[in-house]
């Protein structure tokens, strides 16, 4: 059975999805049972492969069995399988911990959103583990078209956010077809491992070159890349707090994983970073992109809003350090998919249980949220922890690389923008902790012990928060593995 | 805005057009694009699958898992419709107008006011907007609309030899339901095809489409290689993966016409699945 | 050298930090302060344990995970971490119970996440300690900060906002601005961080490029209070008296120091700094700071800002003597780091128990005090005579090898350095205790009847007074450690 | 000679997408995209994309105008640009 | 006229596909509309679907419909190049159902917001926040 894995990897969430959106007609009480048994059964099958790719190599796995150029491919390598992982794991922890929002925003439509979310989720493991490249646009516009959806019934501006970012989101992927459009016309395939084969004797082509840049700028736009970053903070951050848990995760990481995946191997990296003059531009794009994303956030007095600029900041990290075009920079990039997926996923958990017992997540509303709710705490200090980069948590062994690639490369404003946003983030963090350590003031010398009363979130909110708030620690101790094991094997040979 | 828009426009086209000098001439026949890959497709077509239109082999079976997802793609947009717009009603919300039928007087009948029994037979429900004399717009679709339907069918029986498939079949069949929600109204057009059947229609449809994949896992061969079906059907190999083309098809056309049509009853009525075009 | 795989450091650790959920969970608080007792004593006992093997010349090591190739989370106890370990554990157990005192006397509110994080830092401060790399140094040297700064915020007012604001911000600032980069750079030159004797920079950089690389690490192990990066520890004086007294005269900016000469010698190394004669550039560095800090302290009027600008002069003492990169020198700063420990220590509990007695902050009002708190101020006494380096105290055998230490080296600079600043010593403190016990009647703010503070308050400070005069006649194990490590450094035999 | 109609075909589906964006009308711009898709499909088929200008026609000029009117009619078919 | 036909022809497909690109790129970005947005969206997407039937055109090639024994006879016979490239095509189906998807909840949003706010006029849609924002 593992050889039919990958088949089965977005069979179950796509089966389900099925399911559990008619199961929504007949009996609703199934839907979330349904849903989360998929989840978990998809999470062990991206194990199992996991497990298969570590001991015996990349698997390739032939739809209707036609080989390759023909016919559409999986391949689960060294590359794809730890964010498959990470992808499903992120789902269903997420999913736990929405539950209690689930049920109460969407009581009526609980079928169809999970159905959404289940197709959402079958889209962004489709993208990851797709091999061909038409296949990839066809998923990621089902994981787009979901998360408008996902998105669109939140808050007040939700659905204008949500219209916004489906004309962005079109743009970015139409401009992605049109780069296959352009490879095709080049090369004649649309496999992506037939492309690397045929990239080095078309060096110099022209066409092959602007279907690079055209890919990459589709890519960018869906990443919400500085400048094209217009769309994402609103569309996260007034996006349903079961949603946004899902969205703001997978969304950005997973186009940053689809760009490694095309700058990797499908242009070849001797093809992707054989012009300086173009990683460079991108590398100042992903500083500004980290520098500006790092200030807006300080503007910001809601706590969903700044985390949705620091992940425009963080995006500016993979970009830049992926387009660094060494080792260490595209080692850090990669792991550094993995390792935001999980910290943002336990930050915005954390958001999440903090709106369901406040019913907001401004600053000034946080007041004595350590006494109220101290396991949300735990778990949204180590999260911050990691954004900031202190070891062992997952985020500085990332960040590490990424330094070590903008060191290497001689990039130093890179490395600059870097720790600017590691001190950056420590400030943003602080000035929450401040706010919800100290206020209200005691008076005078404390001489009172009826602190802010205890009132922790229910427990399907915290054990997923908790859950995710200690794999970012073992992510962090466990990244030697990760890399040596995963992430070196899966870099192609053309990069230094 | 409208400027920069200008400016960016015009730089990005300057550029896309400035590079089209390096294309193969339209209509090359010896492009890589035409001479790579693509005559394997047309060569081996027929002897593969058992469908002279290429097309449709290439999209039902070559590349039939795209064909999944673009289904999928659909039935998703059929559900973020519904999730998006859908709102339940109680019937006495907003203002209806009624017709009585034996004085042929109209009723407005405002917020909170008594509304007369869903089966009444002397009341009839009429839209806001509604137009009196439609009688030939409704008889003549009336007459059109089975030949659509026989054609729709055709089309989806006959994707192998000509153009069409699962997908323009099923389109078809949506736009006659349309035409009708649109001659009648759309109450009419619900209570013969209701909401619920369309949704549940449209995973029927994927699950045809991927149930057949699955069956071929089942069967020990892989995702949607329909080759696997050959001792269920009782056919060679070739001939099953013509088939497997067909029931894929069917299970497209399945989805496509009910989401479709779902799309239209709460796109038509804003989601209150009241009053249609 | 013999060298023993245990996880006996880990054992050290990791005591104190299990025990801060049964902290948290305990009902009373007499069950919550026994706890603390029991860690505090089970880690003394640990630390203890791995000290016969240490005077031996062993080392003990543990690799707790090797995160990536050269960037494992390892332990390794040498005579030098032996050294803090010891220290920092003892004075735990006696700080715990100054806690209880004062703390139940003040009725302080938060007892509970007070003792758990208090339990962290001294994990932390292990940490440091038996780090066997730059990067478990690091690890530890931010969980400290992180663990240290509900314990200086602990009033949770205005005041201490915006000191817990400042305290944070230097101590984060310079660690994630200065040494993290500066780690980066030797990483991706070296591609190690394990500390050896002599280093393992030798030869990867230029002159320029070392010199800013230290100066990195000197100024941005910011705990150290090297100056310009002291003034958090002025402000974070706002903590209640036991936190100030361990985390800040003991763990915390001794951590800083330990970092500072940890990095000196293991990452650098004394020979290669010799070489390009950078150890002189750091010793006019701590000179500086420790002319400027005795000047500033001579001005303080609040005992506990005096106290704490004393201790910033007498950090750069540590730093000038490793920096001096002469055995005596090395020698007597890393004995300073114990001396230092038990007279500042003793200082501090004394101006708790000032003002937990009296309410008193302030210099000027302690005009006579020594007749009401006779016992606290012969404590004071003791302590500041330490801190001065006179003898019969532990703090003249430290000051006596640090001045050899100068003269070793041949930088008399420093000598009239050190003299300098131990005449500013005297001349702030020992003004503290002649107006409290020799004032005219007039003068005296206090009566003649003996108030002392509670009996909890009292025997540590009494303790800690007692070992600092103990250490003058007999200051083994410190001395022997801090000449093994010594030896080790510069590859002698062993002593 | 189908060369210039193709030609002439494609002109018009550029002026036609011009006028779909430029009437101030949305009811008319809807159906003036309709005209749209049907030209473009028109196109396609002289190409030979019978199948794609199958679906086209049948997508874009039939079943898109149906939604576009539909979306007008519950909104507003008043525009400024 | 003759000699410049065929060289216009050569490219026109291509300059076309990129000026409806535009077109709608102009709209997407510079309207005020969201329903003629939405429009310059479709009209955006179909220009690459144009690209890509382009692509597939081969001058002479025929329909590629195998028109051969209709019952799996004539294996040898096919000549590749005779018929247009029916890849392009195949993509272009999925393209064309992508578009009427994403215009479908696209206009379901309009509709969304349209009940929320009053108005399809963008710049009024941010006035209104606006308010709201200030108030």
């Amino acid at each position: 059975m593992t050889q039919h894995f990958p088949a089965l990897l977005i069979i179950i969430p796509l089966l389900s999805a099925l399911l559990v959106s008619a199961m929504g007609w007949i009996d609703r009480r199934w839907c979330f049972p349904l849903a989360v048994a998929s989840l978990a059964g998809a999470l062990a099958v991206s194990i199992g492969l996991a497990a298969h790719v570590m001991a015996a190599g990349p698997i390739v796995y032939k739809m209707a069995g036609w080989r390759p150029p023909i016919g559409i491919v999986y391949v689960i390598d060294y590359l794809n399988a730890p964010v498959l992982v990470v992808i499903l794991a992120v789902a269903l922890l997420n999913l736990i911990s929405a539950k209690v929002w689930i049920e109460k925003d969407f009581e009526d439509k609980m079928g169809a959103y999970l159905g959404l979310y289940l197709l959402f989720l079958s889209g962004m493991v489709g993208i990851v583990a797709t091999g061909d490249a038409f296949n990839l646009y066809v998923l990621l516009e089902i994981g787009s078209l979901t998360g408008y959806a996902l998105i669109g019934l939140g808050k007040e501006r939700a659905p204008l956010s949500s219209l916004n970012y489906l004309f962005m989101g079109t743009i970015g992927a139409s401009f992605y077809l049109l780069g296959i459009g352009y490879i095709y016309i080049a090369t004649g395939t649309l496999n992506m491992a037939d492309i690397a084969l045929l990239v080095p004797q078309l060096e110099g082509s022209g066409t092959l070159f602007l279907a690079l840049i055209i890919c990459m700028a589709g890519l960018f736009v869906k990443m919400a890349l500085f400048p094209l970053h217009g769309w994402l903070p609103n569309a996260y951050s007034n996006a349903p707090s079961a949603s946004a848990g899902l969205i703001a995760p997978l969304t950005t990481k997973v186009m940053i994983y689809a760009m490694v995946r095309v700058g990797l191997t499908v242009f070849t990296p001797a093809f992707t970073f054989a012009r300086p003059l173009l990683s460079e531009a991108i590398v100042w794009l992903a500083i500004a992109a980290i520098v500006s994303g790092s200030l807006l956030a300080l503007m910001q007095r809601r706590l969903s809003r700044m985390f949705t600029y620091i992940i425009v900041a963080e995006v500016g990290y993979m970009v830049g350090g992926f387009w660094l075009g060494n080792k260490a920079g595209v080692t850090g990039a990669t792991l550094h998919i993995i390792n935001d997926a999980a910290m943002t996923l336990t930050l915005f958990m954390a958001v999440s249980a903090i709106i369901w017992k406040l019913g907001s997540d401004k600053f000034e509303d946080l007041q004595g949220l350590f006494g109220k709710m101290p396991f949300t705490m735990i778990g949204f200090v180590i999260a911050a922890l990691a954004v900031i980069g202190i070891p062992p948590t997952c985020g500085f062994f990332s960040k590490w690389y990424l330094i070590t690639g903008g060191i290497n490369a001689g990039q130093w404003g890179f490395v600059a923008a870097l720790l600017f946003s590691s001190l950056v983030n420590a400030v943003l963090f602080f000035r929450i902790f401040e706010i919800a350590f100290f206020e209200p003031f005691a008076e005078g010398h404390g001489h009172h012990d009826h602190g802010p009363v205890f009132n922790e979130a229910p427990v399907t909110m915290v054990a997923p928060l908790l859950i995710a708030a200690l794999s970012l620690i073992a992510l962090g101790l466990y990244t030697g593995d990760i890399v040596t094991k995963l992430i070196q094997l899966a870099l192609p040979a053309g990069i230094a | 805005m409208k400027f920069l828009a200008m400016i960016a426009v015009v730089l990005t086209g300057g550029l896309l057009i400035f590079h089209t000098g390096a294309f193969p001439d339209f209509g090359d026949a010896n492009s890589p694009a035409n001479t790579y890959l693509s005559p394997y497709y047309l060569e081996n077509g027929q002897a593969d699958t058992h469908a002279p239109n290429v097309v449709t082999s290439v999209l039902a079976d070559y590349r039939g898992y795209d064909t999944m997802f673009e289904t999928t793609v659909v039935f998703a947009a059929g559900l973020a419709c519904f999730f998006l717009l859908r709102r339940k009603q109680k019937p006495g919300d907003t203002p209806r107008m009624y017709r009585h039928l034996p004085t042929g007087v109209t009723l407005h009948i405002k917020e909170g006011g008594t509304l007369p029994a869903e089966d009444s037979a002397v009341f009839r429900r009429l839209d806001s907007e509604f137009v009196p004399h439609q009688i030939i717009i409704k008889n003549t679709c009336r007459i059109v609309i089975p030949f659509i339907q026989i054609f729709a069918l055709y089309v989806v029986a006959h994707g192998h030899y000509s153009p069409g498939g699962g997908f323009q079949g099923g389109v078809l069949l949506a736009a006659s339901f349309i035409l009708y929600a649109i001659s009648h109204d759309l109450r009419r057009a619900i209570r013969r095809f209701p909401e619920k059947v369309a949704a549940l229609f449209g995973s029927m449809g994927v699950l045809i489409y991927a149930g057949t994949g699955v069956l071929c896992l089942l069967f020990g061969a892989n995702f949607l290689n329909y080759e696997a079906l050959a001792p269920l059907l009782g056919v060679s190999p070739v001939m099953a993966r013509s088939h497997g083309i067909l029931i894929v098809e069917i299970g497209v056309a399945f989805a496509v016409m009910a989401v479709i049509i779902w799309i239209y009853y709460n796109l038509s009525s804003a989601g209150k699945h009241d009053e249609g075009l | 050298m013999e060298m023993l795989y245990s996880a006996k450091p880990l054992a050290a650790i990791l005591v104190s930090f299990f025990v801060v959920p049964i902290i948290f969970s305990s009902r009373s608080e007499n069950v919550r302060e026994a706890w603390t007792f029991v860690a505090a004593i089970l880690k003394f006992a640990i630390v203890l344990s791995m000290l016969p093997f240490v005077l031996k010349g062993g080392q003990i090591a543990y690799t707790l995970v090797e995160v990536l190739p050269g960037l494992a989370i390892e332990f390794k106890v040498d005579a030098f971490g032996m050294l803090f370990a010891l220290v920092s554990s003892s004075l735990w157990i006696v700080t715990s119970m100054y806690s209880i005192g004062y703390m139940r006397s003040l009725n302080e509110h938060g007892q509970t996440r007070y003792y758990a994080c208090f339990a962290l830092s001294l994990s932390a401060t292990l940490g440091v300690a038996f780090a066997g790399n730059l990067f478990t140094l690091y690890l530890f040297y931010e969980m400290l900060s992180f663990a240290t700064y509900p314990l200086v915020t602990h009033h949770q007012d205005q005041e201490a906002r915006s000191s817990g604001r400042k305290y944070i911000t230097y101590i984060l600032g310079a660690s994630i601005g200065l040494v993290l980069p500066a780690m980066l750079v030797i990483y991706s030159q070296t591609g190690t961080f394990e500390f050896a004797p002599q280093g393992f920079m030798n030869g990867h950089f230029s002159q320029p490029a070392t010199a800013v690389l230290l100066l990195m690490f000197v100024f941005g192990f910011a705990k150290a209070g090297v100056m310009p990066f002291h003034s958090w520890l002025p402000a974070a004086m706002v903590a209640p008296t036991p936190v100030s007294a361990l985390l800040h005269a003991v763990a915390v900016v001794k951590v800083g120091v330990f970092c500072v000469a940890r990095v000196i010698t293991g990452v650098f190394g004394t020979k290669m700094l010799a070489s390009i004669g950078l150890g002189t550039l750091v010793c006019y560095v701590a000179s500086f700071t420790i002319i400027v800090s005795s000047m500033i302290a001579l001005s303080q009027d609040g005992l506990k800002r005096r106290l704490a600008f004393s201790t910033i002069g007498q950090l750069s003492y540590i730093i000038l003597g490793i920096a001096l990169l002469s055995p005596s020198g090395m020698t007597g700063g890393m004995l300073h780091i114990a001396m230092h420990a038990f007279g500042k220590i003793t200082l501090f509990f004394c101006a708790g128990a000032i003002f937990a007695a009296s309410g008193i902050k302030n210099v000027s009002q302690m005009v006579g005090i020594g007749r009401r708190m006779p016992y606290t101020m012969t404590a004071f006494l003791l302590g500041s005579l330490s801190v001065i380096g006179l003898p019969p105290l532990g703090g003249f055998i430290s000051k006596w090898n640090l001045v050899i230490g100068t003269l070793e080296s041949g930088q008399i600079f420093f000598l009239f350095v050190l003299l300098a600043s131990s005449l500013m010593n005297a001349a702030y403190f020992l003004p503290i205790s002649y107006k409290a016990f020799f004032c005219t009647d007039e003068e005296a703010m206090f009566e003649k009847k003996v108030d002392e503070v509670p009996t909890w308050c009292l025997i540590p400070l009494c303790m800690t007074a007692t070992c600092s005069v103990i250490f003058f006649f007999y200051p083994q194990p410190f001395l022997q450690l801090a000449k093994l490590a010594v030896a080790t450094i510069i590859g002698a035999p062993m002593p | 000679m189908t060369l210039p109609i193709d030609l002439a075909i494609l002109t018009l589906v550029v002026i036609s997408g011009i006028g779909a964006l430029a009437v101030k009308d949305l009811l008319g711009a809807s159906i003036v995209f309709s005209a749209y898709s049907f030209l473009m499909c028109l196109a396609w088929a002289s190409m030979g994309a019978v199948d794609v200008a199958f679906t086209e026609a049948a997508v874009g000029a039939g079943v898109s105008t149906v939604f576009c009117v539909a979306a007008v009619f519950h909104t507003t078919r008043r525009t400024k640009d | 006229m003759n000699d410049l036909l065929p060289l216009i022809a050569d490219k026109y497909n291509y300059w076309i596909y990129i000026v409806l690109m535009m077109l709608g790129l102009y709209a997407m970005i510079g309207k005020n509309n969201l329903v003629k947005k939405i429009i310059g969206m479709n009209i955006f997407q179909t220009s690459i679907i144009l690209f890509y039937v382009s692509i597939a055109y081969k001058k002479g090639g025929t329909l590629p419909i195998i028109m051969g024994d209709a019952h799996g006879g004539g294996h040898a016979a096919v000549h590749a190049a005779d018929y247009i490239n029916p890849l392009p095509h195949c993509l272009m189906l999925t393209a064309i159902v992508v578009s009427v998807a994403t215009l479908g909840v696209a206009l379901a949003l309009a509709i969304k917001i349209y009940r929320q706010y009053g108005t399809l006029e963008e710049d009024d849609i941010n006035h209104q926040i606006r308010m709201q924002a200030g108030q």
